[in-house]
C-alpha cells in the first residue's frame, strides 16, 4: 500500500488515524464512513472499572476550538472487551486502546488484563490525568514518571504502546525522550491544553469542573510546534494531534515529521472526515508521484 | 439512515423578530422528533461546532428547519440564503411515541419545532396541539391544515390568542378530555408543570430535552445528562425521553 | 475615580493597558483614540542597546490567531528616554517600560539606566526570552531564576515592578510565587504560546524564525484559566492577557480576578479598542451600581 | 488624517472573474498611494487580522477599494454587499511623488489598484497608464476619461490589448518618449524590471510594494522589509520607496 506507515511492529494501511474522546469507540462512526478507510483509530479513554465522568455542562465552544471536561467517562476494561470491542471486530482497521488510571498498578492491572484480547492492535497511554496518588500533578509533567509508567506498561505487553503527552509542560520533548528511553513505540501529542471559560451574566464557570481541555483549530499552531521539536528529539515515531479540520492540516503534520496524525474534535464538525483525509492523501501522493516517505518530514530546515 | 451531506438551501423565510425557516434537500425521511447537526462550510473555523436543530418538516426530500436565534451560530444560519449550502448530519437522536387515540403536544416558545412534523405523521385520531409564547411578536403560525390537527395558542401577557401560559390552556382541556398521551418540548419548568398538572389523569407524557452538543452522535459524550437515577446521552438515548425518567418525583 | 486600580504604588485610573508590542510606543495610536482614556500602556520590548529582531517573514495569520517572531526590534534605551518618551509625555496615562534582556547584569543595567527618567511608572519584565548564557531556556520557565532576576531589578527601583510570565511552562503558579517572593508589585501573564505553520507547497515555514508566538482570541481559554490559577496563588495583582478582542473578554478576566488587564493582538483589529473597553467598563459599572473592586474576583467558586 | 471607523457599504460591483470593487462612505480624502486595512465586524475571529487595501478611487466621501480574491479574507470581503459594514482604519502610508511635466504608470494585475487615483489626481501635464495582466479574463477596465490619461493595456497572450507584458509596451514607450516619473506596481520582478528598461534613461521610479501586516499603522513590527542597506516598515515607511532603495544594483 503506497499510504502506510510503520508505528512499532504495526502496520497501518494509511496515517489517518482519530483521536481517543472524539470518535466513541469506534461503531458510531459506522453510518458516516467506512471505518476499512482508516488506518486505524483510538478508543475512548479506558480504565480499568467504569467510570462516570464529569458532571455537566462538560463542553463549551470558544474561539476556533472547544473545551472539554468529560472527565473520561468510560464503560471499564470488562464491557470494552465483551460488548464494545466486537462492534469493530470486523473491520480492517488498527483498534488502538487509550488507556488512563491514577497509579502505576492500575495501568500495569489494565495493559495485563486487556492483553487477552486479539483484537487490539496497540495502545496509547494517556499520561494527562492527575496523579491522585502523588499531590494531583500530571503524570505526563515529570519525565521519570513518564519513563517508569512507560516501563511498567512495556513490561506487560509486545504490541505497540504509544504514549500520548501533554502540551502543558515546559518541555515535551523531555518527556518524549523520557518515553523512548523506556520503550515506548511512538509518542502521540498533543492532548487538550488547559483552559477555561466563564458565563460573565452569572458570573461562574460554564464547565462544571471549572476547567477543561481546549482542542480545535486555536491550538493547531502549537501542535504543530511540539510535534516537530519532538521528530527532531526522539528516533521513534512521533503521531501528530491537534486541530485537524482538513486534509491541508493532515499535511501541515506529516511535512513536518508526523509519521501519523489523529484527527480529534474536527469529527465532530464532520463525521466523514477522517475518510475524506485518507481519500485524499491518497490523491495528492498519485498526482505528485510522491511517496509517503518523501512526504513525510519533508519540510526544509 | 443517518448520513453528513453538504445539502442545499432551497429557500428561507422570515417567521417573526427572532425566528426563520430554512428549507433544504435531504432525502432520507426523518422519524418524528429526531434532530440533525448544522454547521457552515464558509472554511472558517470561528464558531468551531455545529448546532442541534430539530426537524421541524420534512416531504418528498425536502426538509424544514425552523430557528431562533439566540446567539452567534443560529445568528448567522438567519443569514443564509437559497443556494448555499450548509453541512447536515442526521437523523439523530429517537422519537416520539404515538397512540392511535388521542394525543396532545405542548410546545413552549421554539420548543414547537419538532412537535409539528411529529403531529403530522401522528396517527392519533385526535391531535391537539397547544403552543405558548410570551408576546404576540413571538408567535410562530402554523398551517393547521397541513398538521390535520386542532392548533392552539396562548400568549402570556394575552397580546395574542388566549390569554395565559401553555399550561394553563393544557389545564383546561385536561379538565374536559384528557388525551392518552402528552408530548412536550420547551422550558424545562413547562415540561414540569405539564407534568404535575397532568398527573391526576394518568397520561402518558414524553418530553424533549436539550443539552449543549458537539458531535450529536454519541461520540463526544458532551451532552451527557444526569437524571434522577440514571445518566443518559441527549443526543443518542434521547432527545425524547419519558417524563417518569426526567421528573420522577412528579408521578404521570 | 470609581475604575482605579492600584498596582504597586501606581494608581491607574482605570484597568485597561495595552500590551507590549502591541501598542506600539503609544504615538501610533494617537490618531484612533485619546491615550489620556486608558489606564496605561506597556512599551514595545525594550533592550539596552537597539536590537534589529528577527527577519521576515515575522507574522503570520492562523485559526482565530497570529504568530509572531518580530524578535524583540527596538531602538535601545538611549533613544527611547531621548526620542520616544517626549511624544507621549503630556499624556495622562501609565507608561509601563516592558523590558527585556539576555543576562541579569543587562536587567540591571537596564533599570538602572531607566530610573533617571521621572516619565516612565513601571517596569514589566519580560521573562520569555532565551537565556543565551545558560543554555538558551527561557528565563521564565525556571523558579529560581525568575526570582533571582526579580530581586536584581527589585534593587534597582522602587518603581512598581510587573513581572511578565510565560505559558509555555508547566506550571505558572510557581513562577509567580518566585515572582512575588523576590519582591514584584505584580505579575502580568500571559505572553504568547509557541507555535508554528507553514507553506506546505513550499514545505517550509513561514515565518523566517520558523516558530513564532500564538496569540489572539485562540488563547484566550488558556490565558483565563493561568490567571484564575495565579490569582489564588498569590496575594499582589495579576493582570490578565490573552485574546482580548471586546470588552466582554475584559469582564472575563476582571471577573476571575485580574487587577488590570492588558489588550494585546486586538489593537491591530481595532485601533480605538482600548478606549472603547475603558469606556464600556464605565457604563458598565455605573448601569448596575457596582465598584470596581466588586467586580474584580467576583466569580463564584 | 487617519481614523478607525465602521464604513457602510454603498455598493460593489464584480469586476472580472477575480477582481471586485467595493464603495464604501469614508469622509476624508486620501493622498494618492495610501491604503486602509479592512476588516468584517460580524464578531467571528477567524480570519483574525485586518487586510490592506489601496485607495483605489475618491470622490466627496465615497471611497472605492478593487480587490482580486486570493485567499479567505479577500474572498470574504467579496461576499459584501451594499448595506454591510466593514471596519476600515485609514488612510495608512505615505504617498507618490508626482511631477508637473509627463508621468507614467506602470500597474502588473491588481497591482493596478493605487495607480488609478494617483493618475486622477496628478498633475502631470502627459499622463500615460500601462497596464499589464496574463490574459483576456484577467482584463481590468478602467474608465479613461475619469482618469484624464492614455491607458493602454497588454496581455501575456495577446488575447486582448497589446501582446506583450506591460514591460514590453513601456519599452517601446520609452523609446519615444520618455517620461520624468514612473510609479509601478504589482510583481517585485515588474518592478525590478520597469527599472532595469528605464535605466539609460535617467528617469526618477517609486514602487509600492507589499508586505505581510498586522496593524498597518507602525505598531506590530510585521511588515518590516530588509531593503539594502536599510530596513523599513511597508506600512509607515512606505508603501511607497524610491527604485534607489529597492533596487539599488538596478540604477535609475
Ligand atoms: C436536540 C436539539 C434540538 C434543537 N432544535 C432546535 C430547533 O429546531 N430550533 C432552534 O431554534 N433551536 C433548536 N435547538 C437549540 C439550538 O441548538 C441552540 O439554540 C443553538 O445551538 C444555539 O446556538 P447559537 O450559536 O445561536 O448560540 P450560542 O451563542 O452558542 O449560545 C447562546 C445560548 O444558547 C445556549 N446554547 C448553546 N448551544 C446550545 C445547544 N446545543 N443546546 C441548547 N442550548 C444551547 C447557550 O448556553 C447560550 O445561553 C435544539 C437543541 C437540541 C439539543
Ligand atoms: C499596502 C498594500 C496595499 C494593497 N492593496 C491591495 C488592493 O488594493 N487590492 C487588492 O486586491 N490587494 C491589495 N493588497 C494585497 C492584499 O492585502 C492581499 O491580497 C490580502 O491581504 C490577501 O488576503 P486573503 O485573506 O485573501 O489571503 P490569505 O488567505 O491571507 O493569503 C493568500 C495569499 O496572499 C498572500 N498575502 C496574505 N496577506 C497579504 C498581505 N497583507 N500582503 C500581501 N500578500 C498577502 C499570502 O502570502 C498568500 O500567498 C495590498 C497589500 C498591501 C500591503
Ligand atoms: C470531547 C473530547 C474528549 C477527549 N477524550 C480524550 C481521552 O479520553 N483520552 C485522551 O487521551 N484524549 C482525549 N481527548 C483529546 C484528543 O484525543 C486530542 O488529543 C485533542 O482533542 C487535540 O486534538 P484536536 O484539536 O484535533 O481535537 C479528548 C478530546 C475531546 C475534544
Ligand atoms: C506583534 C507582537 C509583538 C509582541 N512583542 C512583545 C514584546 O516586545 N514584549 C512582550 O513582553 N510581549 C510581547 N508580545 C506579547 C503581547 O504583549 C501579549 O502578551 C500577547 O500577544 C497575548 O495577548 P493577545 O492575545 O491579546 O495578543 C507581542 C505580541 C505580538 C502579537
Ligand atoms: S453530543 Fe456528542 S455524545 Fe451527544
Ligand atoms: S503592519 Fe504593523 S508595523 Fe507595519
Amino acid at each position: 500500500m503506497k499510504t502506510a506507515v510503520n508505528i512499532g511492529s504495526l502496520q497501518l494501511k494509511n496515517p489517518i488515524l482519530t483521536a481517543s474522546g472524539t470518535f466513541g469507540n469506534g461503531h458510531e462512526f459506522i453510518d458516516y464512513m467506512n471505518l476499512n478507510s482508516i488506518g486505524g483509530f483510538c478508543s475512548k479513554g479506558l480504565s480499568m472499572e467504569p467510570r462516570g465522568g464529569n458532571p455537566e455542562p462538560r463542553i463549551v465552544e470558544t474561539a476556533s476550538g472547544m473545551l472539554n471536561s468529560i472527565g473520561l467517562e468510560n464503560g471499564g476494561a470488562k464491557a470494552f472487551l465483551n460488548e464494545v470491542l466486537p462492534q469493530v471486530s470486523d473491520y480492517d482497521t488498527a483498534v488502538i486502546v487509550n488507556i488512563y488510571a491514577h497509579s502505576m498498578a492500575e495501568f500495569v492491572e489494565l495493559v495485563r488484563y486487556l492483553e487477552q484480547s486479539d483484537r487490539i492492535d496497540g495502545y496509547e497511554m494517556n499520561l494527562s490525568c492527575p496523579n491522585v496518588a502523588e499531590g494531583g500533578a500530571a503524570f505526563g509533567s515529570d519525565a521519570a514518571v513518564v519513563a517508569k509508567l512507560t516501563q511498567a506498561a512495556r513490561n506487560e505487553t509486545k504490541k505497540p504502546l504509544i504514549i500520548k503527552l501533554s502540551p502543558n509542560v515546559t518541555d515535551v520533548r523531555e518527556m518524549a525522550k523520557a518515553a523512548q528511553g523506556a520503550g515506548a513505540d511512538a509518542v502521540s501529542l498533543i492532548n487538550t491544553l488547559i483552559g477555561t471559560a466563564i458565563d460573565r451574566e452569572k458570573r461562574r464557570f460554564i464547565l462544571a469542573r471549572k476547567v477543561g481541555g481546549l482542542s480545535g483549530p486555536a491550538i493547531k499552531p502549537v501542535a504543530l510546534k511540539m510535534v516537530w521539536d519532538t521528530v527532531q528529539a526522539v528516533d521513534i515515531p512521533v503521531i501528530g494531534i491537534g486541530g485537524i479540520v482538513s486534509f491541508e492540516d493532515v499535511l501541515d503534520f506529516l511535512i513536518v515529521g508526523a509519521t501519523a496524525v489523529q484527527i480529534g474534535s474536527g469529527n465532530f464538525i464532520n463525521p466523514a472526515l477522517a475518510q475524506e483525509c485518507a481519500h485524499s492523501l491518497e490523491t495528492y501522493l498519485e498526482e505528485r508521484n510522491e511517496t509517503i516517505d518523501q512526504l513525510i518530514g519533508s519540510i526544509r530546515s | 439512515m443517518s448520513r453528513t451531506v453538504i445539502s442545499k438551501i432551497v429557500g428561507t423565510k422570515v417567521v417573526n423578530d427572532a425566528t426563520f425557516m430554512i428549507s433544504l434537500l435531504f432525502e432520507e425521511q426523518p422519524k418524528p422528533g429526531q434532530f440533525v447537526m448544522v454547521s457552515l462550510i464558509d472554511n472558517r473555523s470561528d464558531p468551531f461546532l455545529p448546532r442541534p436543530i430539530s426537524v421541524f418538516d420534512w416531504e418528498d426530500g425536502l426538509l424544514k428547519l425552523l430557528i431562533r436565534k439566540v446567539g452567534r451560530g443560529t445568528e448567522l444560519f438567519s443569514q443564509l440564503s437559497a443556494g448555499d449550502s450548509v453541512r447536515v448530519t442526521g437523523y439523530l437522536g429517537n422519537s416520539f411515541p404515538d397512540t392511535n387515540d388521542s394525543i396532545c403536544f405542548v410546545g413552549g416558545g421554539i420548543g414547537i419545532a419538532p412537535l409539528f412534523y411529529a403531529a403530522r405523521k401522528s396517527i392519533a385520531a385526535e391531535k391537539l396541539f397547544l403552543m405558548g409564547f410570551p408576546t404576540e411578536s413571538a408567535v410562530i403560525c402554523l398551517e393547521e391544515k397541513r398538521a390535520d390537527t386542532k392548533l392552539l395558542y396562548a400568549t402570556d401577557d394575552g397580546s395574542a390568542g388566549v390569554h395565559g401560559t401553555v399550561v394553563d390552556m393544557l389545564k383546561n382541556r385536561l379538565e374536559i378530555t384528557p388525551p392518552d398521551l402528552i408530548i412536550t418540548c420547551g422550558p424545562e419548568g413547562m415540561m414540569k408543570a405539564v407534568q404535575k398538572i397532568a398527573s391526576p389523569y394518568n397520561i402518558s407524557i414524553f418530553h424533549s430535552l436539550e443539552s449543549v452538543m458537539a458531535c450529536g452522535i454519541g461520540a463526544c459524550l458532551g451532552c451527557r445528562r444526569e437524571l434522577p437515577g440514571r445518566s443518559v446521552l441527549v443526543c443518542k438515548d434521547g432527545p425524547i425521553f419519558d417524563g417518569l425518567d426526567i421528573f420522577p418525583e412528579v408521578p404521570q
